[in-house]
């Protein structure tokens, strides 16, 4: 499997315009409203690609994380009354501990152990959460101040003068998302393109190759278990503080397969296709209202069909087809263990 | 007809037609659009099935009846799967892209909390579904709701407790939403009625089997009843695995399983179990000069041949919340939604399936405790106790 | 207090017998394919639901569980044909996703067809309860418990007696070499599934009088069949067996003992324990990796 | 190989011994069984600094086995291996290769998901900063660093002859391109003593003829080549010393000629 798109095409600047278009296009509330939210998980799972697309270690408790951050951040802002930005890095702060603790014995397991292992840890989160009501507000949720930077508050509800022109929240919302998508890119594509992504890449092409030639996997799995926590764990926040209102639905086994699937949809270790398997997969319960009571079916079947006639996801399978005229790749034996 | 009735007619006709000629008001064919979300699917489905039938239902009847200030209703309702960060975003849709008039949902609290603050800020009337007094306490003036509060069915259920001179019972409830805030509500109000809850178990949603929970009950000192505040399939579990159990003390339910599922799930083990329910289930016992008696064995009778499966609690609050809705749009006289609103904040005395509701302004919900009555299961039905 | 013990302890291995039956299924398919078919749990609703609502029509009930395990058969062999089988050359976890798709597919289906209600199966046997030295059983768990371990010495037989039980075998030892030796893999995966998705559909039809049965049963059903063949170490017929009424048990005495909040945490907890005691599970290979 | 000095190498000055000039390899009573079955049984060697030394007998012999347990992949039951005086039984893979232990692998183990240029560079991971902030943030030290790495790998791929392959990823090539380039990967690390497990099975007489001048260029740079191999005809052209294994045991050892004429040998390989 190589790269899904060749380090030539600038990505980066094709996201953003097509970042900047979106608002342009679809100058509606209700769309940038839907994108703000693409945008956040989006930035979720390109954290946790560099986990289980990169390094192939396959985490199935990732919400877990992404519910820490989100009720770090609602907890420390609504009971103890701190402000969003050092509440959102203390979350992560803790978060990032949590992970290297779990994660040290935890990822000596291989393959689908490590998936168990990794689901039974976000369903203990979720229980948690879901019971200690008096801390997280139980199953009925939570509500979480707007997000705010300095005494200046940024709502949906609200609209803001910049630069003369009237900007209005779910606009602003979307700007900040956007921009933390980008941030997310860039620092993906750096650690991938370092030496650390390098051997990053080599746990899942080969971890003996990469143990014989000086690399200590574990330790890398553990590095990038974290970042990936810690991706999710800020995205929680930012979300948390988005949508205003948050419940312990985000931390369960269901949550963390959705992110799982975004990421398997879009095209495992491919940065800019798992972005795509983010908007198509929030999108699609949406365009899927017409069918009613098929809806559930539909959604399956759509799932199903793209992963079979695209089984190593979107955008890959599609560069794929554009480079049809590459030489023919060579499967080794080398590969099956 | 004599000439006098017939000026009356005539004159009435041309002001109605000065009216509509006259006012900037929509063409009589514009629907008034009723937006809906309900947990259809999912962990809740148990609520937002029944809602979701009786609203398909009802707009379908209110249409074919002539609609409502001679327009149609047009209702567009989605699915949130039981998720409140997907209803919150089909809130917003209803709101910003349907542009409905009136918000029904959510089936949840979760999933209404998750939407009120954009109805609040689209300045839209919504009628929840949900039980939980938080949603109408303290009040937002543009959220009303229509089942009795989890608060009134535990205050309802303690006070039966406390007649038959039971001081110290057993609780078990769901780990969901529902059960969380009985059991927190239940908690609140025992001492008030001098009862002391000496034991406190929980189940989850899906759990399949209960018994270690009860025996644990059954082993505390001192248990004189036990109460679950659930809903949903764990109820109907507990209920057969108290049977089986042969725990002989009385068991109480929430108005969770009011509803003829229950007494099919559960079997012979109901037998004598007791809940505050709506008077939904019995309509026939009630006494003729009850003035909910016409309603809801009309409802019933209609749900039941619409989809031949029994009514719940839960269609009940649907009914409600659409026919508030419908009450309301038709005294403001149009579809302004700070009329509508207005006008439900002011409804006296409207009789629905779930109760008498009479709002204020500092009362969105309008019920009062005796619009819960107490049940027992008898020889496989329900039967009406005080 | 032994009453009391012995209560928890037949909680436990009743539920505990049906978390082994679907995990055998998950091993089945595990050994198989190596996939993990996260559809399993759809099965276990299918032989429950089809059950339910043949008995509806009329039909007697050994002819409605025959024909319910019937229908399960075949959709596990088309579940293999129409969508594991075009995708055999992706990623184990694509075809995980596709699983995953698969079953909410079934899910969706199954609540178009039957609604969203659930329903209860009668129990097998006239009486429901017996008393056992002060402590209550069901009946239907004495069903549950004897089909387990009917089914699970059927497939040891078909494993060690029978040719295309063999062919599986040497499969999830070795796929190459099975294939050399005239072994049709595809065939050999497809019949993995149809067994699975009938261990499925059996565990539905005998655990529905207990757990009552819904069109969504199979996700809270499927996921602790999963962890159970985990903890037994994925691919062992005994560890599925010792996995699932460990499971079962674990969850009832915490229940029992500790905290009904926390049964499922504790339990996930000493599942987390033993996975990095034996990273492989109770009874998974301990064989080295070949590099 | 060590013409070109490595920039800021950041390996421990005390784990560095033995890496610059050829290391030395003793195995001191190796015993390793799988379920009853002995792979390796109580087998005693001495392979010297700068030798090329050849490890065959026949399948199920316990070479790979050998193999893995003096690169860390395995834990002897019993035993030692002294690399360089100091033994390293039991130890992690990846601190072997910081003492200059370097292998190749039987069944191939390239990584399919980069490109030959990638999986050669990353062989010089030891040699690389690996600064975690200038990761992230793109630094110039650290783009400077990666371009110098790059540079090299390319030369090394010229030097085991895949100069053909320099744009290819790893998934697009031939079989024995696939171990050359395990080979380019393993020099990459700059290492002491390189283990080549079956360097030339499933190649054509062309390429085991050039892998033969390339085993033959490594060790004329110092580096000691341990190689597992059934080829007899390339073993006995370029071994100094060959070791004889049979059922996990030392069946016979000393140069080609004395193997070769050894009865033993003979009747094993004939017998076998």
């Amino acid at each position: 499997m190589r790269l899904s798109v060749p380090s030539k095409i600038p990505g980066l600047p094709v996201l953003a315009i097509v970042l900047l278009l979106v608002p342009i296009v679809l100058n509606d509330e209700f769309y940038l409203d839907i994108a703000t939210q693409v945008a956040l998980i989006a930035a979720t799972v390109v954290g946790l690609n560099l986990l289980v697309g990169y390094a192939g270690q396959v985490s199935l408790g990732h919400a877990a994380f992404f519910a820490l951050g989100a009720y770090g951040s609602a907890i420390l802002t609504g009971t103890y009354g701190w402000t969003p930005v050092p509440a959102l890095l203390c979350a992560a702060l803790l978060v990032a501990t949590l992970a290297w603790l779990v994660g040290r014995p935890i990822l000596r397991l291989k393959g689908h152990y490590l998936s168990m292992a990794t689901l039974g840890l976000g369903i203990i989160i979720a229980i948690i959460i879901n019971n200690e009501g008096w801390l997280t507000g139980g199953p009925d949720g939570i509500p979480v101040a707007p997000f705010s930077v300095m005494g200046f508050e940024l709502s949906i509800f609200d609209e803001y003068q910049v630069l003369g022109m009237t900007v209005s929240g779910a606009l602003a919302w979307y700007a900040l998302a956007g921009v933390l998508l980008l941030l997310a890119v860039w620092i993906a594509q750096n650690l991938i393109d370092s030496p650390i992504g390098r051997a990053l890449r080599a746990v899942r092409g080969s971890e003996v190759a990469a143990r014989v030639v000086g690399v200590d996997t574990s330790h890398y799995k553990l590095l990038i278990f974290v970042i990936s926590a810690v991706y999710a764990s800020l995205m929680g926040s930012f979300f948390a503080h988005y949508t205003g209102f948050i419940t312990p639905q985000l931390a369960t086994f269901e949550h963390s397969i959705e992110l799982i699937t975004i990421v398997v949809l879009g095209g495992m270790g491919s940065t800019y296709g798992v972005i795509i398997g983010a908007v198509l997969l929030l999108l699609l319960p949406q365009l899927l209202t017409d069918f009613h009571e098929y809806e559930m079916m539909m959604f399956g079947l759509i799932l199903m069909l793209t992963m079979i006639f695209m089984p190593r996801g979107l955008l890959p399978t599609l560069s794929g087809l554009l480079q049809r005229s590459w030489p023919r790749r060579v499967r080794s034996s080398g590969q099956e263990d | 007809m004599n000439k006098k009735s017939l000026l009356r007619g005539l004159a009435a006709v041309t002001t109605l037609l000065a009216l509509a000629l006259a006012g900037p008001a929509p063409a009589s064919d514009e629907p008034i659009r009723i937006g809906a979300f309900v947990s259809a699917t999912g962990p809740a489905s148990f609520l937002g099935d029944p809602e979701l039938k009786t609203l398909e239902m009802y707009v379908e009847r209110i249409n074919e009846q002539g609609g409502v200030l001679g327009r149609p209703l047009h209702l567009v309702h989605y699915d949130d799967g039981g998720s409140a960060s997907e209803a919150r975003n089909f809130a917003n849709r209803l709101l910003r892209r349907d542009r409905v008039d009136v918000l029904i949902g959510g089936s949840t609290t979760g999933t209404t909390l998750a939407a009120v603050p954009l109805a609040q800020r689209a300045r839209t009337p919504m009628i929840s579904m949900a039980g939980a007094l938080t949603i109408v306490e303290p009040v937002n003036p543009w959220v009303f709701k229509t089942p009795q509060s989890d608060r009134m069915a535990a205050e309802r259920v303690l006070a039966d407790m406390q007649d038959r001179g039971i001081t110290r019972i057993g609780l078990i409830s769901g780990t969901d939403g529902f059960g969380r805030s009985g059991r927190e509500q239940t908690l609140e109000v025992a001492e008030q009625f001098g009862i002391e809850v000496v034991a406190d178990q929980t189940y989850g949603p899906q759990d399949t089997d209960m018994t270690s929970q009860l025996t644990r009950i059954r082993t505390t000192e001192g248990v004189e009843a036990v109460f679950n505040f659930g809903f949903g399939q764990g109820p109907a579990i507990v209920t057969r695995n108290y049977a089986h159990l042969d725990i002989d003390l009385p068991l109480y339910q929430s108005h969770g399983v009011a509803s003829d599922r229950f007494l099919d799930l559960a079997g012979s083990a109901a037998e004598g179990v007791r809940l505050p329910a709506s008077a939904l289930l019995v309509p026939d016992a009630l006494p003729d000069e009850d003035p909910q008696k016409p309603v809801v064995q009309g409802y019933k009778q209609a749900y039941e041949a619409r989809w031949n499966t029994s009514v719940s609690t839960f269609g009940g609050y649907a009914y409600d919340a659409l026919h508030l809705a419908v009450h309301a749009i038709e005294q403001a006289g149009s579809t302004d939604p700070k009329a509508i609103r207005e006008a439900l904040e002011s409804i006296q005395g409207f009789v629905g399936v779930t109760g008498v509701f009479s709002m204020a302004p500092e009362d969105h919900n309008g019920l009062e405790p005796e619009s819960f009555r107490l049940l027992e299961v008898r020889d496989g039905g329900w039967v009406l106790i005080h | 207090m032994f009453a009391e013990f012995l209560q928890y302890l037949f909680s436990g291995v009743t539920t505990g017998a049906i978390y082994a039956l679907v995990a055998l299924g998950f091993t089945l398919v595990y050994n198989a394919s190596h996939v993990i078919n996260f559809a399993q749990g759809e099965f276990i609703m299918i032989g429950g639901m089809a059950t339910l609502s043949l008995l509806g029509m009329g039909v007697p009930m050994p002819l409605a569980i025959g024909l319910a395990i019937l229908l399960a058969a075949v959709l596990g062999a088309l579940l293999h044909q129409l969508a594991i089988a075009p995708a055999r050359q992706a990623d184990v976890v694509t075809l995980i996703i596709i699983t995953i798709g698969a079953s909410i597919f079934l899910r969706g289906l199954a609540q178009v067809i039957w609604g969203k209600e659930y329903h209860a199966l009668p129990s097998f046997s006239e009486q429901e309860s017996i008393e056992v030295m002060g402590a209550v059983m069901y009946t239907q768990s004495l069903w549950i418990l004897g089909v387990t371990t009917l089914l699970v010495l059927a497939l040891a037989l078909f494993f060690t007696r029978t040719l295309v039980g063999k062919a599986i075998l040497a499969t999830s030892m070795n796929r190459q070499a099975a294939r050399l030796m005239g072994v049709r893999i595809q065939f050999v995966v497809m019949l993995a599934f149809t067994l699975a998705a009938i261990l499925g559909a059996v565990a539905g039809a005998v655990a529905s009088p207990i757990t009552l049965t819904s069109y969504d049963i199979g996700i809270m059903l499927g996921l602790k069949g999963f962890v159970a063949a985990a903890i037994g170490g994925l691919g062992s017929g005994v560890g599925a067996v010792v996995g699932g009424l460990l499971l079962g048990i674990a969850e009832a005495m915490t229940a029992g003992y500790i905290s009904s909040d926390y049964k499922d945490a504790v339990a996930f907890l000493l599942i987390l324990v033993i996975l990095l005691f034996m990273p492989r599970g109770l009874f998974g290979s301990r064989v080295a990796e070949r590099v | 190989m060590h013409a070109v000095p490595s920039q800021n190498d950041p390996v421990e000055p005390d784990e560095e011994k033995g890496r610059r000039a050829g290391a030395d390899l003793a195995v001191l009573s190796l015993s390793k069984a799988f379920g009853g079955v002995h792979a390796v049984e109580d087998l005693t060697f001495h392979i010297r600094a700068g030798a090329i030394h050849a490890v065959i007998g026949p399948n199920g012999a316990g070479k790979t086995t050998l193999f893995n347990l003096i690169t860390g992949l395995y834990q002897p039951d019993r035993g030692e291996v002294l690399l360089d005086g100091q033994p390293i039984q039991g130890m992690a893979p990846e601190r072997l290769a910081r003492r200059g232990m370097s292998r190749t692998f039987q069944n191939l183990q390239v990584c399919m998901n980069m490109s030959a240029v990638e999986n050669v560079m990353l062989g010089r991971h030891l040699h690389l900063k690996r600064n975690f902030l200038a990761a992230l943030l793109r630094w110039p030290s650290l783009r400077r660093s990666e371009q110098a790495c790059r540079e090299k790998a390319r030369e090394l791929l010229r030097f085991v002859g895949c100069e053909a392959y320099l744009e290819a990823e790893a998934s697009a090539m031939p079989y024995g391109a696939l171990k050359r380039l395990e080979i380019a990967r393993a020099l990459a690390t700059e290492p002491g003593i390189l283990l080549l497990d079956e360097p030339a099975a499933g190649l054509n007489s062309a390429e085991t003829a050039a892998l033969e001048r390339l085993v033959v260029r490594i060790a004329d740079q110092g580096v000691t080549v341990v190689l597992v191999e059934h080829d007899m005809k390339l073993v006995m052209a370029i071994s100094h010393q060959v070791l004889v294994l049979d059922y996990g045991r030392k069946l016979a050892e000393g140069t080609p000629e004395e193997v070769r004429h050894n009865p033993d040998v003979i009747a094993a390989y004939l017998g076998g």
